[in-house]
């Protein structure tokens, strides 16, 4: 077997000593200008049964320890801090939803949601300002960032878990548009939703 | 019901067994609901059944039925729990009134509107169980503990050439050279030199002479007078001459048209 | 070939994730009592053709990019810049005077000098401080470098062309110096100033 060539080690390394997830972009301009995209595929692929993965998390690439490793490596690192459930649900909303405003957020949990639980997760890295809601009072609405995703081993949001189940059976759209739609439908709602 | 109630019941009762100090466990345990929409949530949930097949009259009561059992105890329940205690209270009796004596929205309307947001509210719930349970990184996953950084220094590469520094320092050199204006040491006539001459010539005549004449003849200016720039200095400082003779009435100028000969001749001749 | 056995891919992971390099007592340790002397040397026989390599230094185990690779780690991003003219004002004069102290390339340029401009000089790698004149003060005084006279291709000190050369050339003529500050256009202030 020959050595891997340049250019893969070079991507290898660069990712390697890299703090912070990378995308092709970046990885390709610390390279010269490189076309990366065939060396991460070669390197994923290679890496794949190996202690180490290369994965790619909201179009950022980044090497990981392989997840059936965790009980041996979970012992010495500090379990990350415990999640309210607020701001659990809080998070799955905006991921699920998003771009969300609070009104929304607060209308799926029929409670009020503290500025807190936002601010936890926004402290956490996991959730952003994406603007405003062209609608009166222009609530901040919130989205998931790319950290997010490689917390959560996630490539894009499509890969939430469960997503597309969840909005073919309508369970992301809001009560009203969901009520109109059994209406609608003209068939008895409650049948309408046991057929599921 | 009875079994469903019960369940709701022996919550109450395990939150109740310490009386002394119910009040903060009891305020505890409804804060450990996120609000009315997940205690009744919780409640449907105990009917073990589709969240799309739960019965919604049930539903009412059990919640009602724990707000009471809250309220019996003289405790301060939060107010959105009582509102929706009193929306719920409202929406079963309309349900059991005949349908023609239903009000608009009809009752079916509203409590299918509460049934959807508790299954929004529970997909919502299980997503987050779903996602908490992913191989999280910094818990099951590890990025590399020491990672040794990348880093690029901008360094800017300084251009500069031979012929830019020549001219640089030409430019410093002929920028700070000092400046010496130079006035040239030149022969003149002066008007004090050209008034004595004038003057004298006058006396050796009594006609009218031409101011030109008065300047040193050419052949007898060998050397200085060959000057053209000194007979013109020479020139004007007889003209002045002339002037201030005439000035002090000591002699007479005419100039028969414009840029003619000037002449001059003593004064007091004709006198 | 088959994947890597769980012991290597164990000892790999916990390496990669390890902050400090480890000894084999303590990768030992971490994995149970396992011995990880042989899955050690496999892995590094194994990352030896790579852009990563697993190196043991005093008796630790540690990850590290591969040595050939390190200036993709530091990299010099270069950027070509023109030096300003005070700064090329300074360096001719320190080329044709040195050794110079600041207050004296002040006194020949007719200008104040920033500090900044002698130190781009020696960021360039052009002027050198070449010890303290021993006068009330003791100011520092700069001469230049070999790497002066290698970037302008000069032998030595000796080659750059003296004043009555400068003047053959049209070099000192102030015409040329009025025309040069009206084509510069401001480039320095100060120095436009100062042709006043």
């Amino acid at each position: 077997m020959n050595g891997p060539d340049t250019l893969l080690r070079a991507v290898e390394a660069t990712l390697f000593a890299a703090t912070e997830p990378m995308s092709v972009e970046a990885i390709s301009t610390h390279l010269g200008g490189a076309d990366v995209r065939a060396a991460l595929a070669e390197l994923a692929a290679f890496y794949g049964p190996r202690g180490i993965h290369l994965v790619e998390r909201g179009k950022r690439w980044h090497f990981q320890t392989a997840p059936d490793l965790a009980h041996l490596l979970r012992r010495d690192h500090e379990v990350a801090r415990k999640l309210s459930r607020a701001a659990t649900e809080c998070l799955a909303i905006i991921a699920y939803h998003e771009p969300v405003s609070r009104a929304e957020i607060e209308a799926i949990r029929g409670v009020q949601t503290a500025k807190g639980t936002v601010d936890v997760l926004m402290e956490a890295g996991w959730v952003r300002i994406a603007g405003r809601r062209e609608v009166p009072g222009r609530p901040v609405i919130y989205a998931t960032t790319p950290a997010f995703l490689a917390h959560f081993g996630l490539a894009s949001r499509r890969d939430l878990p469960g997503i597309d189940e969840l909005r073919a059976t309508g369970l992301l759209d809001p009560v009203d548009v969901a009520f109109d739609a059994l209406i609608a439908g003209g068939d008895d709602p409650a049948d309408d939703l046991s057929d599921k | 019901m009875s079994e469903l109630a019960l369940a709701g019941g022996a919550a109450g009762e395990q939150l109740f067994r310490q009386p002394a100090a119910a009040t903060s466990s009891l305020m505890l345990e409804i804060d450990g609901w996120e609000g009315p929409l997940d205690l009744l949530l919780d409640l449907a949930r105990r009917q073990k059944v589709d969240l799309r097949r739960i019965s919604i009259l049930e539903l009412v009561d059990q919640y009602i039925a724990y707000i009471g059992q809250a309220e019996a105890l003289k405790l301060e329940v939060a107010a959105d729990y009582l509102v929706m205690a009193a929306w719920l209270a409202y929406l079963k009796s309309a349900m059991l009134l005949p349908k023609e004596e239903q009000e608009d929205p009809s009752p079916e309307e509203l409590a299918l509107r509460l049934q959807l947001r508790l299954q929004r509210l529970a997909a919502m719930r299980e997503a987050a169980a779903r996602l908490l349970a992913r191989d999280r990184l910094a818990r099951d996953v590890f990025c590399r503990g020491a990672p040794e950084g990348l880093a690029v220094d901008r360094r800017a590469l300084w251009q500069c050439e031979v012929f830019d520094l020549l001219q640089a320092y030409g430019q410093v050199k002929a920028r700070t050279a000092p400046v010496v204006h130079m006035v040239h040491d030149r022969k003149v006539m002066t008007l004090d030199s050209a008034l004595a001459r004038v003057s004298a010539m006058l006396g050796l005549t009594l006609d009218w002479v031409e101011l030109r004449d008065f300047l040193p003849p050419l052949p007898l200016g060998e050397g200085d007078w060959a000057d053209p720039r000194l007979r013109r200095s020479a020139l004007a400082s007889s003209f002045v001459a002339a002037l201030e003779l005439a000035k002090q009435g000591k002699a007479e100028l005419v100039q028969d048209y414009t840029f003619g000969p000037l002449r001059l001749r003593r004064l007091g001749v004709a006198a």
